[in-house]
């Protein structure tokens, strides 16, 4: 084996070791220079992306390959048949959500470089933002029920210090103590329903657990645990109120972030539904006369109620807002509901078996908007971070013909405004039209309800635009300059993403998108890839 | 019975903890709310790797032939490390609010205008 | 905060080193008895905690320079993932090794002989390979994290108090 | 790997498609009408003479900062009519913690009767 196989071998521990290793190396190299600080994060970014490129290259090379890595160890199951060691199982999907992390994650830091420069306690702010995003690759990797939990803990933990960064600022250790007491009640929620697991089948991997599941009684209680704890975290509605605190008052470079773990927790009800309980999912659950009710009929019917119910609060709430960063953190509660949405109806429909291609296909847009919405939602947040950094203002009331002196950050918020509102030729557009497309079939009122929302959500952000960068040029703001190059790249960087995958949709949803939804469509695969047929 | 009554325990710890989050409105009180959920789902751990009549598994020259499981005492003590980490970072938020709004009280915390 | 009287202050002198040796035993002993880096850690943090109630932040503050605590949490953290890449990174020079992250490369490998003596030869005086070191990395991880958390909420309520 | 064609593959619904070629040309074309109808304007335009000062009927120009249309202004038809919907939303969005905590274990106990474990 030569150099590259053995980096690949174990690609998936070191794209969570390596930001981590960074992440203490941080405080002692700040001692000696800011600027080589800056660049070592960067440099420990970009490492941790090359990994993740490589393993991706590894993954979509065989269809429906599994990467699994054994910590401490070569074999799944020890000597005597338990399956206690940690796995980190890579598969499409994973290495999906893995991406999107990446692209994020090097946007934010070098976005940070400028943005939080006149800042004290930077030393800090790398590591906990580096500890953020070894957190988020964490849930996205791993294979372990309970290493799930500490990874999330992690990842909201030091966003949480995050959030409260400025703590000069009142509001934002408000919105900090706000998410630290939801993400520490989910995620306990969480921790009692892996407890609950434990206790029946003895084994924490999600891959043994799969194979083993019954469906009993407390299977049941463990299924609602999670997917309540992991459905406030990635904030649905009615249990999103934390999420516009929590990103309008973070810096947005650590908003962004933010988007990406919240995304990694909605990644994680997807394993939990498709993967864990994926065998279960057609089992009958009640007989009203001659109607059997499945499981997935019921759980699809109400993730869609609340995916509708998402997408509706999310945008009004947004069109009455009048703080730029808690209206771009609506809109982005919006977009989670599309996607839940999507969901909700695959999971309806998946796994009858008259209509199988409505299903995939929802999936398949689904999955896809999980990309385009962290593109979307994280371009604006940064549009926004950058119009504060330039003005210190963050109501709309008082900006004002910002365009006339920032030309690029305009031009970058037009690019985010017709990607969130799902106009051509940006990303938005292609999923909203599969989301479209199979909600139409699963039940026409979705798909309207849909594009209304969509359409009141171009109506949000065409306010947004009006207020903040058109009009007059206001005198208090004669003083404005373009944002620094390092803000501007870390914007372009996505906004070029925005505009390929937008030109280009059909080329991400074979190659990236499929693979994805082939690994949550087929959990027979997952389980014997990864404990290799031996029933422990 | 008498093996019931952790989980008893458990389910009372929980719902003591959520009681006290979402009426009390104190911060404090708060905060204590969610040590108690975290107490409570730690003591389940920690039940479930008991088994009749068994003994720590450190002790290999003991008689008894069975053993508690280890697994859930090494879960339990992450969730404990975990619960610390959490604990102190909400005692530290709960200083800065009181340093910028002195009161505790949750509704009175966050409400300005900027 | 202020210190205490002096009964309070006689007792943690003689009760503070005991505190210290116990939490150390117990993160040295991690891997044979019950305990580990983080128990030892959190009992030799809060005997400094005691130190703290008795004589006053004030007077800790003066004793402790605070800047130097997240030095020596970085140094504890960097240890831990130092050994478990050291694991992965025997591959680099031994390419036969089943190299692996937190592989336990002291004891039972016959691939590197100095590791391996090393390892035999401290396996008989009944140790785990890394897992003694690690426990030491995360116990001076926990003890200057704790330490420093308990320091800094004492110093703000020294400052409520001078307002 | 990836070929040249792969690019100009069609992304197709029963409902619509994109090509990225097609689309190209389109908002190609529109960019070019965009273009001519830009050259029928006035030529005679000249900047910083009387010609661009703002012209109110004859009345005094307003302050810069009174003239924009600040955001809590647009859409005011929009919130107005909705008054009813907009006053239960914001009963919802409290701001206390504790509520927080309140609509989650709600969510779980309606997900709860919802699985038939109750």
């Amino acid at each position: 084996m030569n150099i590259i196989d053995e980096l690949i071998f174990h690609s998936p521990a070191l794209i969570v070791a390596i930001p981590l290793l960074g992440a203490f190396l941080t405080p002692l190299i700040s001692k000696i220079n800011d600027k080589l600080r800056n660049g070592f994060v960067i440099f420990i970014v970009l490492l941790t992306s090359a990994i993740v490129l490589l393993l991706a290259n590894d993954i979509y090379s065989v269809c429906g390959k599994i990467h699994t890595y054994v910590f401490g160890g070569t074999q799944t199951i020890t000597e005597g048949g338990f399956a206690i060691r940690i796995l980190f199982e890579v598969d499409g999907l994973n290495i999906f959500m893995a991406l999107i992390a990446t692209i994020l994650a090097i946007a934010g830091v070098i976005y940070s470089w400028a943005f939080m420069k006149e800042n004290t306690g930077l030393d800090k702010y790398y590591t906990l933002y580096l500890l953020m995003i070894a957190g988020m690759f964490g849930m996205i990797l791993t294979g372990d029920m309970f290493n799930f939990f500490v990874f999330l803990e992690i990842s909201s933990i030091a966003s949480c210090a995050l959030i409260a960064f400025w703590t000069n600022k009142g509001k934002a250790v408000d919105a900090g103590f706000k998410y630290i007491v939801i993400s520490a009640t989910g995620a306990l929620f969480i921790l009692f329903a892996v407890a609950i697991l434990y206790g029946q089948y003895n084994a924490l991997n999600m891959a043994v657990l799969a194979s083993k599941i019954q469906f009993s009684f407390l299977d049941k209680i463990a299924l609602v645990l999670l997917i309540s704890g992991l459905a406030m975290k990635a904030g649905i509605v009615p249990m999103h109120m934390w999420l516009p605190d929590a990103y309008g008052r973070a810096p947005s470079s650590v908003t962004l972030i933010l988007i990406g773990v919240t995304q990694a927790s909605l990644y994680g009800a997807l394993r939990m539904i498709f993967t864990v309980y994926g065998g279960n999912l057609t089992n009958t659950l009640n007989q009203i006369g001659d109607i059997n009710i499945d499981l997935n009929l019921l759980l699809g019917i109400f993730i869609v109620g609340l995916s509708l119910l998402t997408i509706f609060i999310g945008v009004l709430m947004a069109l009455k807002e009048n703080n730029f960063k808690r209206m771009i953190a609506f809109a982005a509660v919006a977009e989670i509901g599309y996607m839940i949405l999507a969901i909700g109806s695959a999971l309806t429909t998946a796994f009858s078996t008259t209509d199988t291609t409505t299903g995939v296909m929802a999936l398949k847009g689904g999955i896809f908007h999980i990309l385009n919405d962290a593109l979307d939602v994280g371009l604006l947040f940064l549009v926004a971070g950058a119009v504060y950094y330039a003005t210190k203002e963050t109501s709309l009331n008082s900006l004002g013909g910002l365009a006339r002196n920032m030309k690029y950050t305009t031009i970058f918020f037009l690019i985010g405004l017709l990607a969130v509102s799902g106009m051509p030729p940006m990303n938005g557009f292609a999923s909203k039209l599969i989301i479209y497309q199979s909600t139409y079939q699963v039940n026409p009122i979705l798909a309207i309800v849909a594009i209304l929302c969509s359409i009141l959500l171009l109506a949000v952000f065409v306010k947004v635009f009006h207020s903040a960068f058109l009009g007059p040029k206001l005198p208090k703001f004669d003083e404005v300059k373009e944002v620094p190059k390092s803000m501007l790249l870390a914007m372009g960087i996505i906004a070029v993403i925005i505009i390929f995958i937008g030109l280009f949709p059909d080329l991400v949803l074979n190659n990236i998108v499929q693979p994805a939804v082939n690994a949550l469509t087929d959990h027979t695969n997952y389980i014997s890839n990864v404990i290799g047929g031996i029933q422990p | 019975m008498i093996y019931n009554i952790p989980y008893i325990a458990v389910v009372a710890l929980i719902l003591i903890g959520l009681y006290a989050v979402i009426f009390k409105r104190n911060l404090i009180k708060i905060v204590i709310g969610i040590t108690l959920i975290e107490s409570g789902v730690n003591l389940f751990l920690i039940t479930l790797a008991f088994r009749k009549d068994s003994v720590a598994p450190i002790y290999r020259g003991s008689g008894s032939p069975l053993m508690s499981l280890p697994v859930p005492h090494a879960l339990t003590l992450t969730s404990i490390v975990i619960g610390v980490a959490v604990l102190a970072l909400m005692l530290s938020l709960v200083v800065h609010i009181y340093r910028h709004y002195g009161t505790l009280d949750s509704r009175k915390i966050g409400g300005e205008e900027e | 905060m202020r210190g205490m009287s002096r009964i309070v202050k006689t007792v943690t002198n003689v009760a503070f080193p005991f505190i210290m040796i116990y939490g150390l035993y117990v993160i040295a002993h991690g891997h044979l008895t019950p305990g580990g880096g983080f128990q030892g850690g959190a009992i030799v943090a809060s005997g400094l905690a005691m130190l703290l109630v008795a004589y006053g932040s004030i007077w800790v503050v003066g004793k402790i320079k605070e800047k130097h605590l997240p030095v020596l949490e970085s140094v504890g953290a960097i240890g831990f993932i130092g050994l478990a890449f050291i694991g992965v990174l025997l591959i680099l020079f031994y390419t036969s090794y089943p190299a692996s992250f937190f592989k336990n490369f002291l004891i039972g490998q016959d691939v590197i002989p100095i590791f391996n003596e090393i390892g035999k030869g401290l396996a008989n005086i009944n140790t785990a390979g890394v897992i003694p070191l690690m426990n030491f990395a995360v116990g001076l991880k926990v003890i200057a994290g704790l330490f420093a958390i308990v320091l800094v909420m004492a110093y703000s309520t020294r400052l409520k108090e001078e307002k | 790997m990836i070929e040249i064609q792969d690019f100009l593959r069609t992304l197709g619904t029963d409902s619509g498609f994109w090509n990225p070629l097609v689309w190209g040309i389109i908002i190609i074309i529109a960019f070019l009408v965009v273009y001519i109808i830009r050259g029928y304007g006035k030529k005679e335009y000249k900047k910083q003479t009387e010609q661009t000062k703002v012209f109110l009927s004859g009345n005094p120009e307003l302050e810069k900062e009174e003239m924009h249309v600040k955001a809590s202004n647009i859409y005011w038809g929009f919130m107005e009519s909705f008054k009813w919907l907009y006053s239960g939303l914001d009963k919802m969005h409290t701001g206390n913690v504790s509520d927080y905590i309140l609509w989650f274990v709600v969510i779980m106990g309606v997900f709860f009767i919802i699985l038939g474990v109750i």
